[in-house]
């Protein structure tokens, strides 16, 4: 299509920036609901951390701290060459988004290989709960109860990362058909606030899972 | 009547309807009034479908043994029922099909704001209702519409997760309902169209799609998770690692209990439309009706725990949903309060629509008074899971919400298929619910105080008497539903053509022909006035 | 509004300021602060969160209504954190099991 | 023709009274407000038909004082009316958790899909309640499946059966004869079925009707004690490995984590089905879980006997064999 199709608005818009600022706010209320969806997870998170404190301190210790401390900061530089894909964007340059974009995809992938290995050392270690679960001392049943919630946080993140790969693939066609110009560029600033949500889902997870009664 | 005066002599106007025809010119639309009449065609199925299981499971408790069906069968009857009833028709109902017709005609925009994914949503909610339906014909499920763990994750031998998964993917239809129409209110309104003078059908709207917005992710989370202890057959709500039951409790009722909003207060918001238009005078208390809006979708959020009274609660916890029950009922109050004043000095004419809705507000009042009743700790120590609960909330859905869903689609039919239903018809159909819904709903609070517990197959025999009659009258009640379902469709062929604003009512929806044009408008409106600008009557064309 | 550009430098300060931030976390979950570790642990966490909001998702320079948009989240998500914790936290007060 | 259908449910309870009350108010209550509303609907509705096609209805002004004084009224006085509904029913509602101190103990365990009961005389019985009148009588209830709910319509009381824990009902019957027993909360295929009859007796029937039903003789709770080897670390002397249990019931315990709680048979159940949930400050997480090994009705024998063991030294505090001063570490001694 002539790029001249696309920066006029859709039918139902009386201007360009009408529609961006729509499309920013819808996507910002989709993160409202994401919020909510992971938060389910945190209270439950929550409720059990607080019934069951030592069980919790236990298993979290099971987790490796190094490889979480790595992955929070491949995503936080992911964050940061998305931010400059976005950036290249809004000014119209195609040469940044053809660079940092395939960036981010890569740190995206290192992330999830990053969390492959750590879910076969699980594996391995026999902490996945169900009927192979085997945490050596105190109170393993409730220490299923972490590792559980640790699969579900992670898994539904890792999910989330994927959706965002498969989003940045999209990016990435689009930017290179030079799609993006400096007036119509909302889905990268789009899937640039996704990206960035998913970073934060992370921030938090980091602590409550891998950072659980380090001390003493 | 008003025929078609204005169009006499000229080439049949192009509108909504008519600009193209087939069936790939509706599947593939992105026009919001048509996709308004897509959910309509689909949530009148589910409709249907769960309206027939009603029929079963009154049928089953014409007698107290058990008799036409086995016990496993009524349990799936009664859920799917509720399934059905709850997830892919009343949720839906008023939101997807009034709503979207109307909110970017009320507000004087071309469309919703993202109208691909407008109709995305219908998609996802037929394919959810598809997932349900394959598993109600391979069976179906017998947990209850409320899915309590470890009975669903554990014990029942039905197809929980298909069922757990429709749910969830027409999860993401409200969603994405919600999430379109918050945006659209905010960002497409006309010019002059400030939030005072919104219709308070918009701001009933978008309370509702906050609560799509904030409490349905808390469900998909939670059926996901439920869905998951099934499958691994460990979990988080499992008693055997730790898990609490009450926890799969406390996560379903924070988005169940905002859920029973989500069902009321668009019908609040087509009561609140209809009863200036059939007053002519403006509505008594615009603000307050407003805020009690949206006060109702925040106060719904804190309120969950009200149905886990006896569940192993904390009484102290119990305490606090107590109270906080209890305040939720004072915006309702003023809602009813406001209606009601707006009668008087008006000029009433008990036309179909005012009459379902003069019905709602009596029918809501006794089910939401029900409602505190319940709230009160002492009382829902004996009436928890007795049919005075069934009574309760079929008075405010059945009697409240598709009352008003009906007034609704009485009031708007000659804007949607630009054609008129027969008034007498529609009037005897108005009582014939009326009649039967009392004589079905009411005999049920008395068999809940006596102690009859619901999800009950067989019952001892002295509740018979009282079975018999609510029998009875569900088999009045399905008559008058039916009778409504003849004379549209009779309509859309046979009846006359109808005038912009038949009514005489005010708003920007009646400014526009009927059917309106694909883009709503000619020229964009420009809006200078309160709504419900009854006072002088130049501005009510004498249409009538 | 047009579109604001953040300077290159604006971003590489937030991304220090997170590289920091998640080692002062990880650093200070070694050492015992008794109940304060929850807090920093949720408080760093917090400052990052707000640090992507701000600077690369540009609520700094967005319009009025996205702030809004994120409390009312954050808000909900504390009242369904809060509310179901107010059963967990109180069970067993009376010394009457189950209620 | 039909049996008797009866319009309002038999009382045979002290708190059914209470309840009743309540409900009676609250629907006098519900009645005056529906009629009010359709009562000012319907007037209204004829008094101000519309006469004439052209005619409009009059605007009120609703920004005046008298509006905001009308606002505030409808929005106030039913406040008022529902913070009274709100005490009372919490009133009654609290009275209804806390079992007098006197209260007889019965056990529930519920199943899909039969209430198994005992009393504490060592009777059991299945889907049939029997108690005495005049005398309160605590059920500590639990299930060995899913969710149950234990219903007795004409006590006006019921509580759900939880799996992995215990919930409390209590009530004082005050009529003889014999009521409905229901499970109320959905439990599967034949939850319709799942109920029974409670039968209310004069003390002398009851003392009768013990001694002649030939009940099931459980293991008792001292046999298990030993047969488990539960005795082989809780014991009263140098040999012990586990804290003293005797006095252990209503006593407050300190966690190793730092709570304390009052232990409860919630807290005992736990303590033998899940023992490192909880671990007793001072001591290591050694002792073996029993939740294979016990079935909830040893567990319920077992619990009784543990709750019955008294401090030997209840009173004057004097100094304890060497295992108890190890437990002192538990601070909260009484
Ligand atoms: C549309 C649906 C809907 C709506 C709007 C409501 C509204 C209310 N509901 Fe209801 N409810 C349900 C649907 C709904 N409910 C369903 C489906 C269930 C059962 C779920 C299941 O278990 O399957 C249920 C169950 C339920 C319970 C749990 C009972 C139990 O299981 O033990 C409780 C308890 O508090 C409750 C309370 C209330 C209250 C206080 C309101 C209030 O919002 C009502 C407020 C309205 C009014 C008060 C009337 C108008 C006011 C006046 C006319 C003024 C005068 C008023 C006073 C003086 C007070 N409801
Ligand atoms: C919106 C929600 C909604 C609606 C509209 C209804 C409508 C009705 N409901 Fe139901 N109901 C629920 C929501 C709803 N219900 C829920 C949530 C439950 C709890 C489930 C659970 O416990 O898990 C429940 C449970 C429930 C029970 C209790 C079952 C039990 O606990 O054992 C009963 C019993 O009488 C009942 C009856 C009825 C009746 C008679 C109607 C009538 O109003 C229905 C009238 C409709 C018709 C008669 C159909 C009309 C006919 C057509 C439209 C044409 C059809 C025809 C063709 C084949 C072409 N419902
Ligand atoms: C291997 C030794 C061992 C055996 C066998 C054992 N226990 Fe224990 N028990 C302990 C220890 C050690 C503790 C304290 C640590 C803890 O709370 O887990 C304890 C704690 C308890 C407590 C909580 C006591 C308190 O003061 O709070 C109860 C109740 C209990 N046991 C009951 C039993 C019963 C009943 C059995 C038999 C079915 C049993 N125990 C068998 C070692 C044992
Ligand atoms: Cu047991 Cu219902
Ligand atoms: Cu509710």
């Amino acid at each position: 299509m002539s790029s001249d199709a696309i920066s006029l608005p859709a039918h139902q818009f009386d201007s360009l920036e009408q529609q961006r600022e729509v499309a920013s706010l819808g996507m910002w209320v989709f993160l409202a609901t994401e919020i909510m969806f992971f938060g389910g997870l945190f209270a439950a998170y929550t409720i059990y951390r607080v019934s069951y404190p030592l069980a919790f301190i236990a298993a979290s210790r099971q987790l490796d701290v190094t490889l979480g401390t790595l992955n929070t900061a491949v995503l936080i530089l992911s964050s940061l060459t998305m931010a400059l894909a976005v950036r290249g964007a809004q000014q119209g340059k195609r040469a940044p988004m053809l660079a940092f974009l395939p960036l981010t995809m890569i740190l995206g992938a290192v992330f999830l290989g990053v969390k492959a290995f750590e879910y076969h050392h699980k594996w391995v270690e026999h902490l996945v709960p169900g009927a192979g679960f085997l945490l050596p001392g105190a109170d393993a049943r409730h220490a299923q109860m972490f590792f559980c919630l640790y699969f579900a946080m992670t898994g539904l993140h890792a999910l989330h990362m994927i959706i965002g790969l498969g989003i940045l693939t999209v990016m990435l066609a689009m930017a290179w058909r030079g799609r993006f110009t400096s007036t119509y560029h909302n889905p990268m600033e789009v899937s640039g606030l996704y990206w960035h949500f998913v970073d934060i889902v992370w921030i938090f997870l980091f602590p409550l899972l891998y950072l659980v009664g380090r001390h003493g | 009547m008003t025929t078609a005066t204005e169009q006499a002599g000229e080439t049949p106007r192009t509108h909504y309807l008519n600009v193209n025809y087939g069936i790939r010119s509706w599947l593939l639309t992105t026009d919001h009034k048509r996709i308004g009449i897509l959910y309509l065609i689909s949530v009148t199925l589910f409709f249907a479908l769960g309206g027939v299981m009603a029929v079963l499971i009154r049928l089953e408790l014409a007698t107290p043994q058990g008799d036409l069906f086995q016990a496993d069968q009524y349990n799936r009857l009664f859920t799917m029922h509720g399934i059905l009833m709850i997830f892919f028709f009343l949720i839906p109902s008023i939101p997807a099909v009034l709503g979207n017709f109307l909110v970017p005609i009320m507000i004087g925009a071309r469309d919703l704001a993202f109208p691909r994914l407008n109709l995305l949503s219908w998609y996802i909610f037929n394919i959810g209702g598809l997932f349900t339906f394959w598993a109600l014909l391979h069976g179906g499920v017998d947990t209850g519409w409320t899915f309590y763990t470890p009975y669903s994750s554990t014990y029942s031998g039905t197809h929980v997760i298909a069922v757990a998964l429709g749910i969830f993917i027409a999860g993401f239809s409200s969603i994405l309902t919600g999430l379109n129409f918050v945006v659209t209110i905010h960002r497409m309104r006309a010019p002059g169209l400030t939030w005072f003078r919104l219709p308070l059908f918009i701001w009933s709207m978008y309370a509702t799609s906050l609560i799509f917005i904030l409490g349905t992710p808390v469900l998909a989370v939670t059926l996901l998770l439920l869905g998951a202890e099934r499958l691994f057959h460990i979990g988080i709500f499992d008693p055997a690692i730790g898990g609490d039951p009450l926890l799969f409790q406390h996560l379903f009722w924070f988005y169940s209990h905002p859920a029973v909003y989500i069902m009321v207060l668009p019908a609040m918001g087509v009561v609140s439309e209809i009863i200036p238009a059939f007053a002519r005078k403006k509505i008594f208390g615009y603000r307050f009706i407003a805020y009690a809006s949206v006060a109702l979708a925040v106060l719904g959020f804190l309120v969950w725990g009200h149905h886990m009274f006896v569940a192993g609660q904390s009484i102290y916890a119990a305490t606090v949903f107590s109270v906080l029950s209890m305040l939720v009922a004072v915006p309702s109050a003023v809602k009813v309060f406001n209606w009601t004043a707006t009668l008087y000095k008006g000029s009433i004419s008990w036309e179909t629509p005012m009459l379902y809705v003069l019905g709602f507000i009596g029918l809501f009042t006794m089910g939401g008074l029900t409602g505190v009743m319940l709230a009160t700790l002492g009382i829902d120590l004996h009436v928890h899971d007795t049919y005075f609960i069934v009574a309760h909330f079929h008075y405010i859905m059945v009697g409240g919400a598709i009352m008003g869903y009906l007034g609704g689609l009485h009031y708007w039919w000659p804007k949607i298929t630009g054609k008129l239903y027969p008034k007498v018809w529609s009037r005897i159909a108005a009582v014939v619910v009326f009649i039967g819904f009392n004589v079905t709903f009411f005999p049920q609070f008395i068999l809940g105080y006596l102690g009859m517990p619901r999800r009950y197959h067989s019952y001892p025999p002295e509740f018979q008497v009282l079975n018999v009659m609510s029998s009875a009258g569900a088999t009045i009640l399905g008559v008058g539903y039916v009778i409504p379902l003849i004379y549209f469709f009779w309509s859309m062929r046979y009846g006359k053509d109808a005038a912009s604003n038949p009514w005489g009512a005010v708003g920007l929806e009646w400014e526009t022909t009927s059917p309106p044009p694909t883009d709503n408008f000619e020229t964009t409106p420009v809006v200078t006035s309160e709504p419900y600008h009854y006072t002088r009557p130049a501005e009510a064309p004498g249409v009538l | 509004m047009s579109v604001h550009v953040v300077p290159v430098r604006t971003y590489l300060l937030v991304f220090a300021a997170l590289l920091l931030l998640t080692a002062t976390t990880t650093s200070v979950a070694f050492v015992d602060l008794g109940p304060f570790n929850n807090f920093a642990a949720l408080g760093i966490a917090g400052v990052k969160a707000a640090l992507v909001v701000l600077y690369f998702m540009h609520v700094r320079y967005g319009t009025r209504i996205t702030p809004l948009v994120l409390a009312a989240s954050a808000f909900w998500l504390l009242l369904l954190i809060g509310l179901s914790l107010a059963d967990y936290a109180t069970r067993g007060w009376l010394g009457v099991p189950g209620k | 023709m039909f049996p008797q259908a009866p319009l309002f449910p038999e009382k045979a309870a002290t708190i059914a009274w209470q309840i009743d009350h309540l409900f009676l108010f609250a629907l006098g209550g519900s009645v005056f407000f529906s009629l009010l509303i359709a009562g000012l609907i319907v007037y209204l509705g004829i008094r101000y038909r519309r006469r004439h096609p052209e005619e409009v209805g009059e605007a009120l002004d609703d920004e005046s004082a008298g509006a905001r004084a009308l606002e505030l009224a409808w929005s106030v006085i039913p406040l008022v009316i529902l913070m009274f509904m709100f005490v009372w029913g919490a009133k009654v509602y609290f009275y209804a958790a806390r079992p007098p101190a006197d209260a007889v103990q019965f056990y529930v365990v519920g199943k899909q899909w039969m209430w198994k009961i005992q009393h504490p005389e060592g009777n059991r019985e299945i889907n049939e309640l029997h108690v005495p009148i005049g005398i309160p009588i605590k059920l500590t209830m639990t299930s060995e499946d899913v969710i149950h709910s234990f219903f007795i319509p004409a006590f006006r009381i019921k509580a759900d059966v939880l799996p992995g824990r215990y919930t409390t009902l209590w009530f004082k019957a005050d009529k003889v004869g014999r009521f409905h027993l229901f499970c109320s909360q959905y439990c599967g295929a034949e939850h319709s079925r799942m109920g029974g009859w409670v039968t209310v007796m004069e003390p002398h029937d009851y003392q009768a009707w013990l001694a002649g039903a030939g009940q099931a003789v459980l293991a008792s709770g001292e046999e298990l004690f030993s047969a488990k080897g539960c005795n082989t670390c809780h014991r009263p002397d140098t040999a012990s490995r586990g804290p003293l249990l005797a006095g252990l019931f209503g006593r407050k315990v300190r966690l190793t984590d730092g709570r304390t709680l009052v232990a409860d048979e919630g807290y005992i159940r736990e303590s033998i089905m899940l023992p490192a949930a909880k671990v007793v400050a001072g001591y290591q997480p050694i002792m073996p879980t029993f939740k294979d090994q016990l079935s909830e009705d040893d567990l319920i024998q077992l619990i009784k006997y543990v709750k019955g063991l008294k401090a030997p030294e209840a009173a004057s505090g004097i100094a304890a064999p060497a295992a108890r001063q190890r437990a002192s570490a538990r601070g909260g001694t009484r």
